[in-house]
């Protein structure tokens, strides 16, 4: 028994490996920049990168739903971007009324998720490509809702959510509740395992009896709800909403960069939500690091393309271990 | 926060007033020199790398780099989060003044009320602030359009079909110049007919989608465009279209072709304002840091050149790149730089 | 038969696309018995028994359990009404753990959540009931040898306690000693009175396990006969239909020229140790011991694929150091692998057979980078000829071709490169008898135009059947090498289990 | 005798349809894919009879031929089972570096257009070895080699290339018009077309390109060069990429930021359109053609009918979908 006990750990850890180096290089790279900021680890310089670290963080963690199905989303970004428009219109006014904003919003996310997931289900499209063209029509949506910037939002909840509860930064307490309402339940769950056991080997679970299409739906509607969530929290951020594809945009591509610096393997079944969250913490504070070290302006891009690229750059460092090469091919 | 009080400010040919009920800001005054940041967003376009190199051009300047104890840049991309945290850290860090070209306009309201409370001066410029808390920077983007509009309606005697080029569509600027267009055009009792396509203030886009519009429009009497101007110019040129009275903003490419074929018909009307009006928020922090009253919403002059004015070397330059922007001009405030000057600026020093 | 039947299927019909998979087929089954199916590739087997596990539907004829008739629409629905299947094809998730794998449709949960405990204990359960306590259940089933995972599978399908189990080739993989324990475990659960069907190519299993067996043919059933009321041959012929007779062509004495592989004190990790032979030009040398020794190693090193090999490899006496199946092409002596895995490593499925056949001899058919049409026409024919690949037209994609004469492809894209050095790694798994002997003949005729072979094979009786001389493999190491008539069942298993230490090293 | 790659078959390991059935399923999404362009121009002529005179669709094929250029390399790519998503700064990069180029005396001019290919190329070179050596996934990889390329152009520039004005030779081959009016960039597009096609169907290059896509592993042990394969294939994309912003800055006689931004999703669009299959390893080169036209028709009629922005892309991605409805559903597993 002791072997096995001993045994066991190791296949825990390897297990969680992707997740412990990502939260490990986090801790290293947000080290530096506290030690570098005028103000240190103030309780505003610690909310100030919470808070838009948790936007990403959602994001990523919508992205990483989606890639262990062995899929990518290119539209989370957009549906980000049309929770934050809807937020700007229906979350304000007292307390029920907010409450039914943020249902609305909630649910308009759900619905995007159930789209995108109904076409690759049922309509067999590619994910890639069904979320490029329904990341389309959300911006539309939501240029539609916003045709140019502004809106409102229950200012008291904003601020609340935005703030500090007793130093610790709000928004990082309700990604913390997101995590243990959402992801932590699902992982656990039988429907939670099959979405890994889809995006590891489809036909395989198809034969083992795992009910497919529910995963995979599961899948992009949790994908859908967690994106907007990143709308609303964006929206208790800026006070207002923009239908901007710029934002969509980068959010999209940044949530993919978290997901894989967070160590979730882009061929599906592999990885976890918490460690594209950290992935994402990563990438905000390459950001940060520019403000701390006196980077020129015009160096600063290809500073942050430089870092990103040695990022995701780092797993290939196992390739040295590889001694035969068909370890090599998926 | 700044005390609200009676006007005139300082420098008023300068510091211009919006409107008459325009309030003034005086704020204690500090001792210099001063650490002031810019807090800019999206980078990767010509405007505002150019508008970059002035601040630091001007930053430069002898007579500024005296009252400066430091000058920061921090670009954050696309991403409007990234800018509201790069505000909230300068505040943190203790900078004396912000001046920040909001990736949108509406989101600020939040970081003002901070800045507000930890008394540092927030300018805006460029897209300036939905907010009377803090000092904007103001380029009148519906007078452009009434501008254009006006010398449309000069130059074509009896109305016609025009072709508008827009811009970001979503945008405040967008809107706001093509309002002045459309308005103007209606008020002038002419009759006129409206082509709208969007260029996205992009050289490429908006040569394509004129492109566009004239093979399937065949003619038009008059252009108007919000950017990529030169593009558009091209892309009549390109089609063979003949010269029409053509509304534009201030790339130096558009204006080297209205310079070479005014003659032939391009009439154009070049205005807008460069970059170079972060020279003028700078200018406006330092003036609030040393306690001058300043208007809270200031009215930035139009640089504005029409055909036959266009002269190489004062108002375009055709040794200098089509991408640069001209309107550099802020006479009033003593702010004139040549292209050379911005320019000059290599990206190294610090 | 005089059970009365639990499962029964009646003219039961099934085509992909064109091809008629099943056609009039029927089968009965009872319970406390097993029911062995035969047939040759592509016969129809692994269809029947998709439909009887609900993964493909039929076109046409009717199941009855417990004289009800039944339809399963997905495996689930089969599983449900206690029919599970362990298939030719794995079903196991390789980024889960084993335990993970062996409840993956319906866990033990806990206020709706998966119980890890109950599930951990469960998972230890199952593999002890199939006999592999030695697999941990946290094990990602990625890291297991296939051997181990077949284990899983098997143990997988107790954990769901079925009715009716069915084992497609189930054993193709396994070692004897694993074969050994399966059966065991098989003919505990007759005696539980559970039906079992059982497919396999290997007929002394068949012999050994059998109650009852139907033989099918083109998709067609063609006989059902109690075990043992047949001879081999009777069987061998009711499946494929002909004659059959000399399964291995004789061994012609051996040409004694040098050797033009040599090997010295090869070693790779702690999978090879000083591996040490040489191999003569018209000799078929076999691999023998039991699986997972590092057979398959040793062919990979040869073949160059794997990195940081140590020792010297001769070929025509020069020393050669072949960083790749590239490089290996254009050894001295050409060289050749038939992979271990047809559909993952010899194959692109989904590619027409021509495409796949030219693959490897694309440089030579091509000049300049440009194919060269009628040369690579002329040599996909000749090909096709040679192997008697069956298929309606090279440009249909391989995928659609049935287990044998996908191996043929496999075998025969490397032929086109005119190879003198060939290193098979059992390329005869869950191939059928027929097409064995036809390979068993190519083999031979291939040395005796003076190609040296590397021969692997998990199967005692091919080893015996074609080899020349065999080197058994024991952790990592040649413990023993048999030629001539040393080359029997009995030495083979016995220097097999064998210790390093006891058995005295041969170096060839 | 031997099946052209344009009519291997599909993604399925289990497909077993024949010979003349899969002819008539390969040809349906190009097909169709045509088909929707008839449809496309017959709706817009509703709008305005111009829309099939002759020299507005000339028009639309000089600009599809930007798009044609980018979507050749994007498919090289795709057929690996790969995707560039460097497009967008690689074809800013083949602009900027092709102007600035000119500016070095009339050598410079001469080995204008080759240099900013040539740029182009080493970038994808950069791809091909991640994806190839360092087998980091492309789309991650490719990711970060744009934020560098951006990184570059915004600080070698610094917005303006000290020469950014476009030799007349890009001028006239991005929108000369020689041979009997029709454009020269449409001719250049032709040509890359057709090496593209030989490629595919004729050399050992284009095999061993469907080969990885399927399987990789397969390929390797058949002792195809894999990673030299992929690494041409980037190189090709990047060179590609990077040829489209020399016409496209020589049709708007200059570089600048950004030029290249519009492109990506476009491309990957009208390569999928095609009916190349996003997994690898199934596509033809005419369906991408096909796909280049109907996207380049679908952006420019919605804008020239003055569609609102948002109006615009919820029809673009509408009809994207509705589209792939019709043709490109791969079949069920199992
Ligand atoms: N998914 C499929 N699509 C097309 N044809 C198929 C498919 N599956 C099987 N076939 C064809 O149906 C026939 C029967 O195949 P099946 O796998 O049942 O044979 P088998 O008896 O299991 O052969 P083996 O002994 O090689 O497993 C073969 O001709 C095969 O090519
Ligand atoms: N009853 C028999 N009579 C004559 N020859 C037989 C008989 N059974 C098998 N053979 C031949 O002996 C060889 C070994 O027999 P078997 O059918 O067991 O195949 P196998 O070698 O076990 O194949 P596998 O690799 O699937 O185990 C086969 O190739 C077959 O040609
Ligand atoms: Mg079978
Ligand atoms: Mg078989």
């Amino acid at each position: 028994m002791a072997r096995i006990a001993g045994g066991d750990f190791r296949y825990r850890f390897a297990e969680h490996r992707g997740t412990l180096l990502a939260a490990a290089v986090f801790l290293a790279m947000f080290a530096i920049y506290g030690a570098n900021h005028n103000a240190g680890f103030s309780t505003l310089v610690v909310t100030t990168a919470a808070n838009k670290g948790v936007l990403l963080a959602l994001v990523a963690m919508a992205q990483t739903l989606v890639v262990l199905t062995a899929g990518i989303d290119l539209s989370v970004g957009m549906i980000f971007v049309l929770a934050n428009c809807l937020a700007s219109q229906f979350v304000v006014g007292d307390a029920l009324e907010t409450g039914f904003g943020i249902l609305i919003v909630l649910g308009a996310g759900l619905l995007c998720g159930a789209l995108n997931g109904l076409i690759v289900i049922y309509g067999r499209l590619q994910p890639i490509v069904t979320t490029l063209a329904t990341g389309a029509i959300f911006y539309g949506l939501a240029l539609l809702l916003r045709p140019v910037p502004g809106g409102e939002i229950n200012y008291d909840l904003a601020d609340a959510l935005t703030g500090d509860v007793f130093g610790v930064p709000a928004s990082l307490l309700m990604l913390l509740g997101i995590v243990l309402v959402i992801w932590v339940p699902l992982r656990r769950s039988v429907t939670g395992r099959a979405i890994y056991a889809v995006g590891s080997a489809e036909a395989a679970a198809y034969m083992s009896g795992v009910a497919i299409n529910r995963a995979r739906f599961t899948a992009y509607l949790l994908s859908g709800l967690l994106a907007a969530c990143g709308g609303l929290m964006l929206t208790f951020v800026t006070y207002s909403g923009e239908a901007s594809a710029m934002i969509g945009g980068s959010y999209t591509l940044n949530a993919i960069a978290a997901v894989v610096i967070g160590g979730v393997s882009l061929y599906g079944g592999a990885g976890s939500a918490i460690g594209a969250i950290f992935g994402a913490l990563v990438l905000r504070t390459i950001g940060d690091l520019l403000f701390v070290f006196d980077f020129d302006p015009l160096w600063q891009p290809l500073f942050q393309g430089v870092i990103l690229l040695s990022a995701v750059t780092l797993g290939s460092l196992r390739l040295l271990r590889v001694r035969n090469r068909l370890d090599l091919f998926g | 926060e700044p005390d609200i009080v009676a006007g005139p400010g300082a420098e008023p040919e300068c510091f211009a007033p919006w409107a008459q009920d325009t309030k003034y800001f005086k704020f204690a005054p500090k001792p210099g020199p001063y650490r002031i940041a810019l807090a800019n967003g999206f980078i990767g376009n010509t405007w505002r790398i150019q508008m970059i190199k002035t601040a630091k051009a001007y930053a430069e300047q002898p007579e500024v780099k005296a009252k400066l104890a430091e000058f920061k840049v921090v670009s954050t991309g696309e991403d409007l989060a990234a800018q509201l945290a790069a505000v909230d850290n300068f505040i943190a860090a203790g900078y004396d003044a912000i001046v920040v070209n909001a990736q949108n306009p509406a989101a600020f309201t939040p970081v003002i009320k901070r800045a507000n409370k930890a008394g540092v001066v927030l300018v805006a410029f460029d897209n300036t602030l939905d907010s009377d808390e803090a000092i904007n920077v103001n380029v009148d983007q519906k007078g452009l359009g009434i501008y254009w509009a006006d010398w449309l309606i000069k130059n074509i005697p009896d109305g016609g079909k025009i072709l508008e080029v827009r811009g970001v569509e979503g945008t405040s600027v967008d809107r706001d110049r093509h309002e002045g267009i459309q308005e103007t055009l209606a008020a002038s009792g002419k009759k006129w007919e409206t082509v709208e396509v969007v260029g996205k203030w992009d050289d490429g886009t908006a040569q394509k989608v004129t492109a566009d519009a004239v093979a399937v429009h065949k003619k038009f009497d008059g252009v108007t465009v919000q950017g990529g101007s030169t593009g558009t110019v091209r892309a009549l040129m390109d089609a063979g279209h003949p010269f029409v009275p053509v509304g534009g903003e201030t790339e130096n490419g558009f204006r080297k072709l209205c310079g070479a074929h005014g003659g032939e018909g391009l009439k154009c009307a070049s205005g807008g304002t460069g970059p170079a009006q972060v020279a003028v928020a700078i200018k406006t922090a330092i003036a609030a840091l040393e306690g001058a009253v300043v208007p809270q919403s200031i009215r930035l002059p139009l640089a504005t050149t029409e055909d036959p004015n266009f002269k190489d070397g004062e108002n375009y330059y055709s040794d200098q790149s089509d991408n640069f922007f001209v309107g550099n001009a802020f006479p009033t405030c003593g702010i004139n730089f040549t292209a050379q000057e911005i320019m000059g600026q290599s990206e190294q020093d610090q | 038969m005089a059970f009365d039947p639990i499962f029964q299927m009646e003219g039961i019909a099934k085509s992909y696309g064109g091809v008629r998979a099943l056609e009039e087929a029927r089968l009965a089954i009872s319970t406390g018995r097993i029911h062995a199916v035969l047939g040759e590739n592509g016969a129809g087997k692994s269809t029947l028994i998709k439909i009887m596990s609900g993964v493909v539907q039929p076109d046409a004829g009717t199941m009855r359990l417990d004289g009800q008739a039944v339809r399963f629409a997905t495996p689930k629905a089969a599983n449900e009404a206690g029919i599970f299947c362990i298939f030719q094809e794995l079903s196991l998730i390789p980024d889960l753990s084993v335990a993970d794998n062996i409840d993956l449709a319906d866990p033990p949960r806990r206020f709706g959540l998966i119980d890890r405990r109950t599930q951990r204990r469960l998972a230890e359960e199952a593999l002890a009931k199939a006999g592999a306590e030695d697999i941990h259940p946290l094990a990602q089933v990625r890291d297991l040898p296939l051997s181990r995972r077949q284990m899983v599978e098997i143990a997988k399908a107790l954990a769901r306690r079925p009715r009716i189990l069915i084992l497609d080739e189930a054993t193709s993989a396994l070692t004897a000693g694993d074969v050994a324990r399966v059966f065991a475990v098989l003919k505990r659960l007759r005696a539980e009175g559970l039906a079992l069907l059982y497919i396999s190519h290997r007929m002394h299993e068949i012999e050994e396990l059998a109650d009852d067996c139907s033989v099918f043919r083109n998709g067609r059933h063609v006989a059902s006969y109690a075990a043992g009321s047949k001879s081999g041959n009777e069987v061998v012929e009711l499946m494929i239909g002909r004659e059959y007779s000399h399964v291995f062509p004789p061994k012609p004495p051996l040409p004694q020229e040098g050797p033009v592989l040599e090997v010295q004190g090869l070693g790779w990790e702690d999978r090879l140790t000083d591996i040490s032979f040489a191999a003569r030009p018209g000799e078929i040398l076999g691999l023998g011991g039991l699986d997972g020794q590092g057979q398959r190693e040793l062919l990979l090193a040869l073949f160059g694929v794997l990195r940081g090999v140590a020792g010297v490899v001769r070929i025509n006496g020069h020393p050669v150091s072949i960083g790749g199946p590239r490089a290996a092409k254009s050894a001295p002596l050409p060289m050749a692998l038939i992979p271990e895995d047809r559909k993952t490593e010899g194959l692109m499925l989904p590619m027409s057979v021509a495409d796949n056949l030219t693959m490897p001899a694309l440089d030579n058919l091509s000049q300049f980078g440009v194919i060269d049409r009628r040369r690579e026409a002329a040599a996909i024919r000749e090909m096709m000829d040679l192997l008697a690949i069956k298929a309606a037209d090279p440009a249909i994609p391989v995928g659609a071709l049935s287990g044998g004469n996908q191996q043929k492809v496999v075998i025969a894209k490397w032929l086109m490169l005119g190879p003198r050095i060939i290193l098979l790694n059992d390329p005869t798994r869950g191939i059928d008898v027929g097409t064995k002997q036809e390979i068993y003949q190519l083999l031979r005729r291939l040395a005796d135009a003076g190609s040296t072979i590397l021969f692997y094979s998990t199967d005692y009786d091919e080893l015996i059947g074609c080899c020349d001389r065999v080197l058994v493999m024991y952790d990592g190491m040649i413990v023993r090498e048999l030629a001539g008539d040393e080359i029997t069942e009995h030495a083979l298993v016995s220097s097999a289990f064998s210790l390093p230490g006891k058995a005295e090293v041969a170096h060839g | 005798m031997s099946a052209p790659p344009t009519i291997s078959p599909g993604s399925s390991p289990l497909s077993r349809s024949r010979f003349g059935t899969l002819l008539a399923r390969i040809d349906r999404p190009v097909l169709a894919a045509f088909g929707c362009i008839i449809l496309l121009l017959l709706v817009g002529s509703l709008y305005s009879s111009s829309f099939l005179s002759p020299d507005y669709l000339l028009q639309q094929l000089q600009v599809a031929s930007f798009l044609g250029l980018i979507a050749t390399g994007m498919m090289l790519v795709v057929l690996l089972g790969q995707i560039d998503l460097s497009v967008p700064w690689v074809v800013t990069v083949g602009g900027m570096m092709s102007t600035a180029a000119a500016g070095w005396g009339p050598l410079g001019e001469a080995l204008a257009i080759p240099f900013g290919i040539t740029c182009g190329a080493a970038i994808g070179l950069a791809n091909g070895i991640g994806v190839a050596w360092l087998r980091v996934p492309s789309m991650i990889f490719t990711l970060g080699m744009n934020a560098v390329a951006q990184g570059l152009m915004v600080l070698r520039t610094g917005g303006f290339a000290p020469q950014d004005h476009a030799t007349s030779a890009m001028h006239v081959l991005a929108t000369g018009r020689h041979i009997l009016s029709i454009p020269n960039a449409l001719f250049v597009w032709a040509i890359v077309g057709a090496i593209t096609i030989f490629l595919l169907r004729r050399t050992t290059f284009g095999r061993a390109i469907y080969a990885i896509g399927n399987r990789e592993r397969a390929a390797y042990l058949s002792g195809l060069p894999t990673r030299r394969v992929i690494v041409l294939a980037f190189m090709a994309s990047g060179g590609l990429s990077a040829f489209a912003g020399v016409l496209l800055a020589g049709y708007s006689t200059k570089a600048y930021q950004a030029m290249g931004d519009p492109y990506l999703l476009p491309a990957v669009a009208a390569v999928v359109l095609g009916g190349t299959s996003i997994l690898g390893g199934r596509g033809s080169y005419l369906g991408t053609i096909a796909g280049v036209i109907l996207i380049t028709l679908l952006q420019s009629i919605l804008s020239v009918m003055q569609m609102p922005e948002a109006g615009r892309q919820i029809i673009y991605g509408g009809v994207i979908i509705a589209m792939l409805l019709v043709y490109g559903r791969q079949k069920r597993q199992v």
